[in-house]
């Protein structure tokens, strides 16, 4: 029985690349391979990849739901579709795009880069992390099961009561939405915990709070927005399945209950949201746009607090969506007062975009043309907000295809071209080989001008007075030819998509082999090898400034991040925690091997939910046993991680 | 190829769209009423402060990218510049000036929302409006009791007058909007939503219901329309007035179908006809449209629409395979005479 | 990179595309889009003026409603019930007051789904007017079909749902004493 | 020795009714107990009086009216014979007053007993008996069928059978049970309406269908359930059916033949109403023309209800007739604005002619179906010193009014059961002023509105004693939940939207019998009953007065305070009226149908333990059971001494 370390003082060695600590290393940390390793990884590359490529998926089946959508829209009064095969597509479009796609994907770069970017072997839970995707998972194909049954959920993605209501909506449609939601919820908020306490115990020595990336702040404040609305929401979801399956009455007018109930628990945690899918993008961008404009962020501690801010205030914004419910003046002057102060955060993160651009030497990579696209794409989303939050003219714009181009612009405009062009950035450092350069750059003037094509003219058919959700519109409205133009331009704008998917493949096997840091960039992650081994670091690096990899360059103060040297820690999978502000060395963390009981439990909890939705109560029971058995074997306490004392 | 190149076309595109789309029939670019005025009018000043933002970034946007370019990372060690400060005063104009910009938008909203808010005077009519799925029930409500009719989809309202709306919902949630008239007040069951309208001039303006609330939310239009105030007292008196008796066979033929096959869910007064299920048909064939504005009220419509409803307008509530053959037109025949 | 793609991205993709294949109504209005009879099909069920017991139990036990227990059915027919005054004579919660107790097992004129129908249809001796008119027969059977989730009429196998006799079919056909209403 | 006193407060079923006067009689009250102690002496000190009462032949001469606390005086035409009972009400002023005496407060706890008749039906039995000459007329809820029995018979067996077979789709159609309130005697033909909205005429001698008029057409969902009125040669029907949306009217018919003389309707034009010059309302608000239809949303009078179901009473003084129409129709009233006259309205009309003289309506924009069409009690009483020609009117909206049936002023308005629709009477301008957290709103749940929808009391007729100046009436002390539906007219469907569910109001007890000082507005005496009192009242000059409860209890208590005297436990609930008379044998006897149904079983909670079954059985009482032909009550004391055998003709006295 090995004896049981509880205290040492970690190595400090040089890191050469074929030592005999490498190779130790690599036994330590390589998973088993194959089906089994496939099935048990907890290795935060994986998981990251494995939700880029199925946020990516889901990027797809939307895009095809929306396509046919605009069919159906192209001209007066089309027959393609039903109305209520339009509700459960507009529906699907919606959670699929909101749900299944923007934050997952987030959490796919964050997944795979953070530890990277905070110089750590992993995350801090890594089988919460893979527990977390797999819940993912199973919740989007909970979600899509109910597709071809024809039994999708068809509300609209914030289901409005009491057309969610069973009377109105006697099939599974809403238990399916209801149930899927909570299902998802719990991958998300399992997820923030992770990163949250992965940026307070897991930065490499040095990397005080004020010298972490910008990706990081984005993606840790979309995690403590998720830790406080996912929750609440998956609570109101839950009374809206009571409602509908028990006969309680939360949302039942007839027996005193409030639609405007679920109006308000709905966005009080829909505007958090939809901040969480942008403040990572917008981290996305604002460390990708200094490497290319060859100088550091103008203004990083600004933008970093803009971050937090948003989020706190995005706090208190909600009744913005709400403006047309009859509230009181008073109220509603509040929020409109609210939601125009949100702007300055913003104002502040596109003008230290601007400068850093004015004031570097920016090269022309496909990867920052998308990050420039962006900027000019924010701007135009965030004053049609801005137009939104003045309340007499959103009593006009409110339910039009004004918000439909406004929440176009901002989560495709923030979230997918940052999305993008993140892909071209670290696609080398994920595996190897850059993306084709040209094919990115037409790639990229396809997707701006289908997007621009596409979705301007929308604000055009709101202002013309075309409601949001219907499936089809008379003549004489002189909506026509703007849906025919709205059509091709979505349709210029899939072919771009199309043609960076190509371009992904192609470039896995063709692309032209990358080095550590093909794009000279500053931060921890270009100093590892692309792709990066599975023990990410040889030896813990030390960290001295903003900009690791640029320090000597910038000659600023004397001290310098060292990524040669550090602390080993080759005895098992071990990586080293440090203090929250500080980042000094305080513990060498033992961190738990592959797994299957993410799996399982992930597994197990499908399992209830579809047990839940069918209403067979023994297959409920069967997986709250599995659930607790699996629970039990994940915290079961390990001797390797020295949780015994002996 | 830079980004300038296709920011000038679009912007080209919607001031050449704001006019040729200023006119159609629910285009909320201009309004007729002082409901919906202010709001044009500070719609109009925000839209411009957006259009100014846009162009101001984009220009500084494609200044910067233009500034120092250069082709390609060849000497990668070298660094723009050496020193990390500089362009900090970005930032401090740029929030400054936005600032000062958010606190004038936010008094003009504040001022807008006082005026609209309250109609100028009290108003003398008040509309009770009832939505329910696809359709809109209406009940002219008067001092006198006897002066209380309910009719349905078509609103006459006097000109130059502030007008009441009480809107209720009896089954999910709706929202009653005349863009050229005014913003839109959803109607939420359970409680009573009110709002006003008031046109400066006669004419016919349309509206839609913006709230999705099931298969037919796209075919759930209304129509107000602003009459001269003695043309409005005519219309009151005309829908209080009760159509003559049928004349001829055939029509007094068609009441009896009706009253067989139709008076379960609608109501003509002056008949035996008395359901609420449906829209009030008396003098049905005052009004301009059929089915919630679906299509224009035509004999010809209104025989389609009675044979086979579900075709034009799929999960309405009216069932197919009611009356047919010579029932049909002996119905159609009855339901024409009621101007 | 590429070997991952394929396992989670398949499911979702395969299920999207047989999605718009066919669609069950969603919402309560909403008439079944396909896999129920069609309104004419339904009315044109040989139903035929009901005469002696023998034939018409018979006859009557192999109609099934054409809705059976679709939840979409139920609600109209529930939605139905209130809007046709039904509610004034069986009550609201159709336990019966001028008219008899829909949720019992006594069928004064049969408790099969046919059986129920016609008279509704038709209209029965005591007071019970004729719908056919008002109602196309498609509307009828979505009432049937929520009188049938009351849980007191009998199924067409002629096991009743909680019916202790199912002989009783049609007790009032069968005999013509002079009933006690309740 | 049969036990010969039943002290009603000792029997173990009946639930001890309370004793509870709200105004302390300057008499003691005895409690029951002693009540029948002291009858019980009375009754053992004269054993030898057998049975050979003193039959009155000639009526009583007027009551001396010894200590009457109203002041009231009847008129008690048409002055039918005092042992016989020719009209539900006894009299045109609906008094429900017997001048017999020979059963008083002394010997009404002997009452047994005399003999039964079942008449095969199970709807409500609500009509009363009418006697004339020897021969007793029944009427029976649906299917109608009118009996006579011959008196002179031992045990009055059936003479003949008359069976009108109305259509049973008035079944479907009759809101509150198939039932019918009553017949009417005129001339040698028994006048009565058949629920199918037919009036028939029979020749009392041999059972024959004079004639039968058919008044309204039932496909409407109209019903005809109220029990005419003649006076003179006219017979006076209305019809019901509020519930269906239907057009209410009253209508006069000649009596040997059966034409249409008029026919006033409760909603329309002024033409329609039969209202004309003379019509002098006494309030300002119910003057002006045509307000049939301008006090109703355009063209909703056509479903305005306001049916005539209830009692009619007639002043051969003034010739003229009052009744009362019942609520407006549907009963949402979100969807009717304004008062909707004439609705919930007493009518005073000139009998020969029909044209309205003055009308009060009781309860305007009716919310709660507060019908008005309760009976009018005339009387002359001394209001503030001065001689005033009156009705007594207990509304539905429980209020109690004493109204000038002259003019049509309201003299006296107080609420005589537990009331919260309303918060007081505003005397000047004649209207009770309403609660408004009790109006209720389509869609939303509005608990414990006092009245319910049968009211503080429904139509079962109080009794009023010229002896005692009081008005006795059966009332209910009952609140409901409500919610409205809005509701769409389909031709012979309910037209009434209103779900509600019926409780106790606090005290728990669901009914009482009261005793009401019309003159002041105050209620002398009531006994709490646990189940409600929907019978009929029957005062008498023995001093005794007569009810019975829903769930069966006959009882006779004393005019002046109130005490039960006596209680019998019959087969099924008492929602019949009861009526005294003097057999040929010149004995009083009593007679009450039993059997519930009605608004006692309609909507109302079933399930309540003691609620009795169905019944038609009709019981006659008399002092120790004793009637024609049947054996004696007591055995012989002993066997050879000879008893006098029973024979035949014992009753021939």
């Amino acid at each position: 029985m090995t004896e049981v370390e509880t205290f040492r003082a970690p190595l400090v060695a040089r890191a050469t690349d074929r030592s005999r600590s490498s190779q130790i290393l690599e036994q330590n940390w390589k998973g088993p391979g194959g089906i089994a390793g496939w099935l048990s990884t907890v290795d935060h590359k994986e998981i990251g990849k494995r939700y880029l490529v199925t946020a990516f998926l889901f990027l797809l089946i939307g895009g095809i739901e929306a396509a046919v959508m605009r069919a159906q829209l192209t001209q007066p009064n089309e027959h393609l579709l039903t109305a209520e095969q339009y509700s459960q597509l507009f529906t699907m479009h919606g959670v699929t795009m909101i749900f299944l796609y923007a934050l997952p994907v987030l959490s796919g770069f964050s997944n795979y880069l953070w530890p990277l970017l905070l110089g750590s072997r992993d995350m801090a839970f890594p089988r919460l992390n893979a527990f977390s995707y797999w819940v993912f998972l199973f919740a989007g194909i909970f979600l899509y099961v109910s597709f071809p049954l024809g039994a999708a959920p068809d509300d609209g993605w914030f289901n409005y009561v009491p057309y969610a209501s069973r009377a109105y909506n006697p099939g599974i449609n809403i238990d399916v939405y209801a149930l899927g939601m909570v299902l998802l919820g719990i991958s998300t908020t399992v997820g923030s915990i992770n990163f949250i306490v992965t940026l307070l115990r897991l930065r490499a020595p040095g990397m005080s709070i004020n010298r972490v990336p910008i990706l990081i702040w984005g993606t840790l404040t979309a995690s403590v927005g998720n830790l406080l609305a996912v929750p609440a929401v998956s609570l109101a979801f839950f009374m809206l399945w009571m409602d509908r399956q028990f006969g309680t009455h939360f949302f039942d007018v007839s027996a005193g209950g409030q639609p405007l109930l679920w109006e308000h628990l709905f966005w009080m945690f829909g505007h958090p949201w939809v901040y969480a899918i942008v403040l990572p993008a917008m981290g996305i961008v604002s460390d990708g746009l200094p490497t290319f404009c060859r100088r550091p962020l103008v203004g990083y501690t600004p933008v970093a607090l803009s971050t937090v801010t948003a989020m706190v205030l995005g706090f208190g914004v909600w009744v913005h969506h709400m403006f047309a419910t009859g509230l009181p003046a008073i109220a509603m002057s509040y929020f409109s007062a609210t939601s125009m102060i949100i702007v300055i955060p913003s104002a502040v993160a596109v003008f230290s975009w601007i400068a850093t651009i004015w004031t570097g030497r920016p090269v022309f990579t496909s990867a920052f043309l998308f990050f420039a696209g962006f900027v000019i794409l924010f701007v135009i989303g965030g004053v049609s907000g801005f137009m939104t939050a003045a309340v007499p003219v959103d009593l006009q714009l409110t339910h039009t295809y004004f918000i439909v181009a406004h929440l176009h612009y901002t989560i495709i405009g923030i979230n997918v071209f940052p999305v993008v062009g993140g892909i071209f950035y670290w696609f080398p450092k994920f595996t190897g080989r850059l993306m084709n350069e040209t094919l990115g750059k037409w790639t990229f003037w396809v997707m701006f001008i289908g997007f621009n094509v596409g979705f301007f003219p929308m604000h055009i058919l709101g202002l013309v007075g075309m409601p949001r959700r219907i499936y089809t519109y008379p003549e004489g409205l002189g909506w026509g030819p703007l849906n025919l133009i709205v059509t091709l331009g979505s349709y210029l704008f899939a072919i771009g998509v199309l043609m960076f998917v190509v371009n992904v493949l192609v470039s896995l096997k063709r692309g032209k082999v990358a080095g550590d840091n093909p794009w000279d960039g500053p931060s921890l992650e270009w100093s590892t090898s692309s792709p990066p081994p599975v023990y990410n670091f040889a030896v813990i690096p030390t960290v001295a400034s903003r900009y690791p990899l640029w320090e000597a360059r910038l000659h600023q103060g004397d001290d310098r991040s060292s990524t040669r040297q550090g602390f080993l820690l080759d005895k098992g999978r071990e990586t080293m925690g440090t203090t929250s502000l500080d980042a000094e060395p305080d513990v060498i963390l033992k961190m738990p091997s592959d797994a299957y009981s993410p799996l399982l439990l992930a597994l197990a909890l499908a399992a209830l939910f579809v047990g839940a939705l069918l209403h067979s109560w023994w297959l409920l029971g069967a997986a709250l046993v599995v659930i607790t058995l699996a629970s039990i074997a994940w915290l079961w306490p390990q001797r390797s991680l020295s949780q015994i004392e002996t | 190829m830079s980004a300038r190149c296709t920011l000038v076309p679009s912007v080209a595109l919607l001031a050449r769209s704001a006019t040729t789309y200023a006119d159609t029939p629910m285009s909320y670019l201009h309004t007729y009423g002082p409901a919906g005025d202010p709001i044009t009018r500070l719609g109009w000043g925000l839209g411009t402060i957006s259009i100014a933002v846009i162009s101001v970034i984009a220009v500084l946007l494609l200044g910067g990218l233009f500034r120092h370019r250069t082709e390609r990372a060849s000497d990668d060690a070298q660094l723009a510049v050496g020193r990390e400060g500089g362009g900090m005063a970005w930032i401090y104009v740029g929030v400054g000036v936005s600032t000062v910009v958010l606190i004038i938008c936010m008094g003009w909203t504040l001022v807008t929302t006082a005026i609209v808010l309250h109609p100028p005077s009290t108003p003398a009519l008040t509309v009770q409006v009832v939505a329910t799925q696809w359709w809109w029930r209406l009940r002219y409500t008067s001092a006198n009791p006897s002066r209380t009719f309910t009719t349905a989809n078509e609103i006459h309202i006097p000109v130059g007058q502030p007008v009441r709306f009480e809107l209720a919902s009896v089954d999910v949630i709706h929202s009653f909007w005349v863009p050229q008239l005014s913003g839109k007040m959803d109607v939420i069951p359970g409680q009573t939503n009110v709002t006003w309208l008031e046109a400066d001039k006669p004419g016919v303006y349309r509206g839609q219901c913006a709230v999705f609330c099931g298969a037919e939310h796209a075919r759930m239009a209304l129509e107000v329309i602003a009459d001269t105030p003695v043309d409005f007292r005519a219309w009151q008196d005309d829908q209080l007035r009760e159509d003559p008796p049928p004349g001829s066979v055939t029509v007094r033929a068609g009441q009896r179908v009706f009253q067989a096959h139709c008076a379960a869910c609608h109501a003509i007064r002056g008949s035996d006809a008395a359901g609420i299920v449906g829209p009030d048909l008396s003098h049905l064939m005052s009004r301009r449209t059929l089915a919630a504005g679906s299509l224009p009220n035509t004999p010809g419509n209104l025989a389609g629409w009675i044979a086979d409803p579900q075709s034009l307008k799929p999960g309405a509530q009216m069932p197919d395979h009611l009356v047919s053959g010579p029932d049909l037109t002996a119905v159609v025949e009855y339901l024409n005479t009621l101007q | 990179m590429s070997r991952r793609i394929l396992p989670s991205g398949i499911v979702a993709l395969s299920v999207m595309l047989c999605a718009c294949s066919h669609s069950e109504g969603g919402s309560a209005s909403g008439p079944p889009a396909t896999g129920l009879p069609s309104g004419g099909e339904i009315s044109a069920l040989p139903m035929g003026h009901i005469a002696g017991l023998t034939d018409s139990a018979a006859l009557a036990r192999s109609i099934p409603n054409p809705y059976g227990d679709n939840p979409q059915a139920i609600a109209s027919g529930k939605a139905l019930y209130i809007k046709m005054n039904c509610a004034g004579c069986h009550g609201y919660d159709a336990k019966g007051n001028m008219g008899p107790d829909l949720t019992d097992t006594y069928w004064r004129y049969g408790g099969l789904p046919a059986q129920i129908f016609q008279s509704i249809r038709d209209g029965r001796a005591q007071g019970m007017p004729a719908w056919g008119a008002a109602l196309p027969p498609q509307e009828i059977w979505k009432l049937v079909a929520y009188i049938q989730s009351l849980g007191g009429t009998y199924s067409v196998d002629g096991t009743p749902r909680n019916a202790q006799r199912p002989e009783l079919v049609a007790p009032e056909l069968s005999s013509h004493a002079d009933d006690a209403p309740r | 020795m049969r036990n010969l006193v039943r002290s009603p407060a000792a029997g173990a079923l009946a639930p001890s009714p309370r004793i509870e006067g709200r105004v302390h009689d300057p008499v003691h009250r005895h409690t029951p107990r002693r009540g029948a102690a002291i009858a019980g002496a009375l009754f053992l000190g004269l054993p030898a009086c057998g049975y050979s009462l003193q039959a009155a032949d000639a009526p009583a001469a007027p009551p001396v009216s010894t200590n009457n606390l109203s002041g009231a005086t009847l008129n008690s035409s048409p002055n039918d014979p005092a042992g016989e009972w020719h009209s539900q009400a006894r009299d045109f002023a609906n008094s429900r007053y017997s001048p017999l005496d020979q059963i008083n407060t002394g010997n009404v706890g002997k009452l047994r007993i005399a003999w039964t008749f079942s008449d095969g039906t199970l709807h409500g039995h609500e009509a009363a008996p009418l006697v004339v000459s020897d021969t007793m007329y029944v009427v029976t809820p649906f299917p109608d069928m009118a009996y006579a029995l011959d008196l002179s018979k031992p045990g009055a067996s059936i003479r003949w059978t008359f069976k009108p077979n109305p259509s049973p789709m008035a079944l479907g159609k009759a809101c509150c049970d198939a039932v019918t309130r009553g017949i009417a005697y005129a001339d040698g033909k028994l006048i009565y309406n058949l629920l199918d909205d037919h009036t028939v005429a029979v020749d009392a001698k041999t059972g024959k269908e004079v004639w039968r008029v058919m008044m309204d057409n039932l496909e409407t969902g109209a019903t005809m359930t109220m029990a005419p009125l003649v006076v003179g040669n006219k017979v006076f029907v209305g019809n019901s059916g509020g519930e269906m949306g239907v057009q209410g009217w009253i209508a006069a018919l000649d009596v040997d033949t059966g034409k249409q003389l008029w026919r006033a309707y409760s909603t329309g034009s002024d033409k329609r109403v039969l209202i004309g010059a003379e019509f002098k309302p006494f309030y300002s608000w119910m003057k002006g023309n045509d307000l049939g239809i301008s006090t109703w949303p355009d063209g909703m009078w056509k479903h305005g209800g306001a049916s005539v179901w209830g009692w009619i009473s007639y002043d051969p003084g003034t010739n003229l007739i009052y009744y009362g129409t019942s609520n407006p129709s549907p009963r949402v009233p979100a969807q009717r604005p304004g008062y909707n006259l004439w609705a919930s309205t007493i009518f005073a009309r000139d009998a020969d002619t029909g044209m309205a003289r003055w009308a009060y309506q009781t309860t305007p924009h009716d919310e709660w179906d507060y019908d008005a069409v309760n009976e009018d009690i005339l009387m002359d009483l001394r209001i503030n010193g001065e001689m005033r020609k009156v009705l007594v009117h207990f509304d539905r909206n429980a209020y109690a009014y004493t109204i000038d049936r002259t003019t049509g002023e309201v003299l006296i308005a107080a609420p005589f059961a537990y009331l919260n629709w309303s918060t007081g009477f505003d005397a000047k301008i004649g209207r009770p002023i309403v609660n408004q957290d009790k109006e209720p709103r389509p869609g939303v749940k509005l608990d414990n509105i006092c009245p319910p929808d049968i009211g503080g009391k429904d139509w079962q007729p109080a009794a009023m004693s010229p002896r005692t100046g009081l008005v006795y009436a059966g009332i209910f002390n009952i609140c409901m939940d409500l919610t409205d539906h809005e509701v769409g007219y389909i031709a012979s469907t309910p037209y009434d939207g209103m779900e509600m569910q019926r409780h106790a109001a606090p005290g728990g007890n669901l009914g009482e019998f009261m005793a009401w000082n019309p003159a002041t507005g105050k209620k002398m005496w009531a006994i709490k009953e646990r189940f409600m009192t929907m019978s009929g009242a029957l005062a008498t000059a023995g001093d005794v007065v007569f009810y019975g409860t829903a769930d069966g209890w006959f009882r006779a208590v004393d005019a002046r305070n109130g005490s039960v005297l006596w209680s019998q436990k019959l087969a099924s609930g008492v929602i019949g009226q009861p009526i005294t008379y003097l057999g040929p044998d010149h004995r009083q006897y009593i007679a009450i149908y039993s059997g519930v149904g009605g608004a006692a079983t309609v909507r109302a909670d079933t399930s309540m333990s003691g609620f009795p079954a169905q019944g038609g059985t009709l019981y006659v009482f008399s002092i120790n059971g004793d009637s024609i032909g049947a054996e004696p009550a007591l055995p012989s004391v002993s066997n050879d001494a000879g008893a006098p055998a029973p024979t035949a003709n014992r009753g021939q006295q």
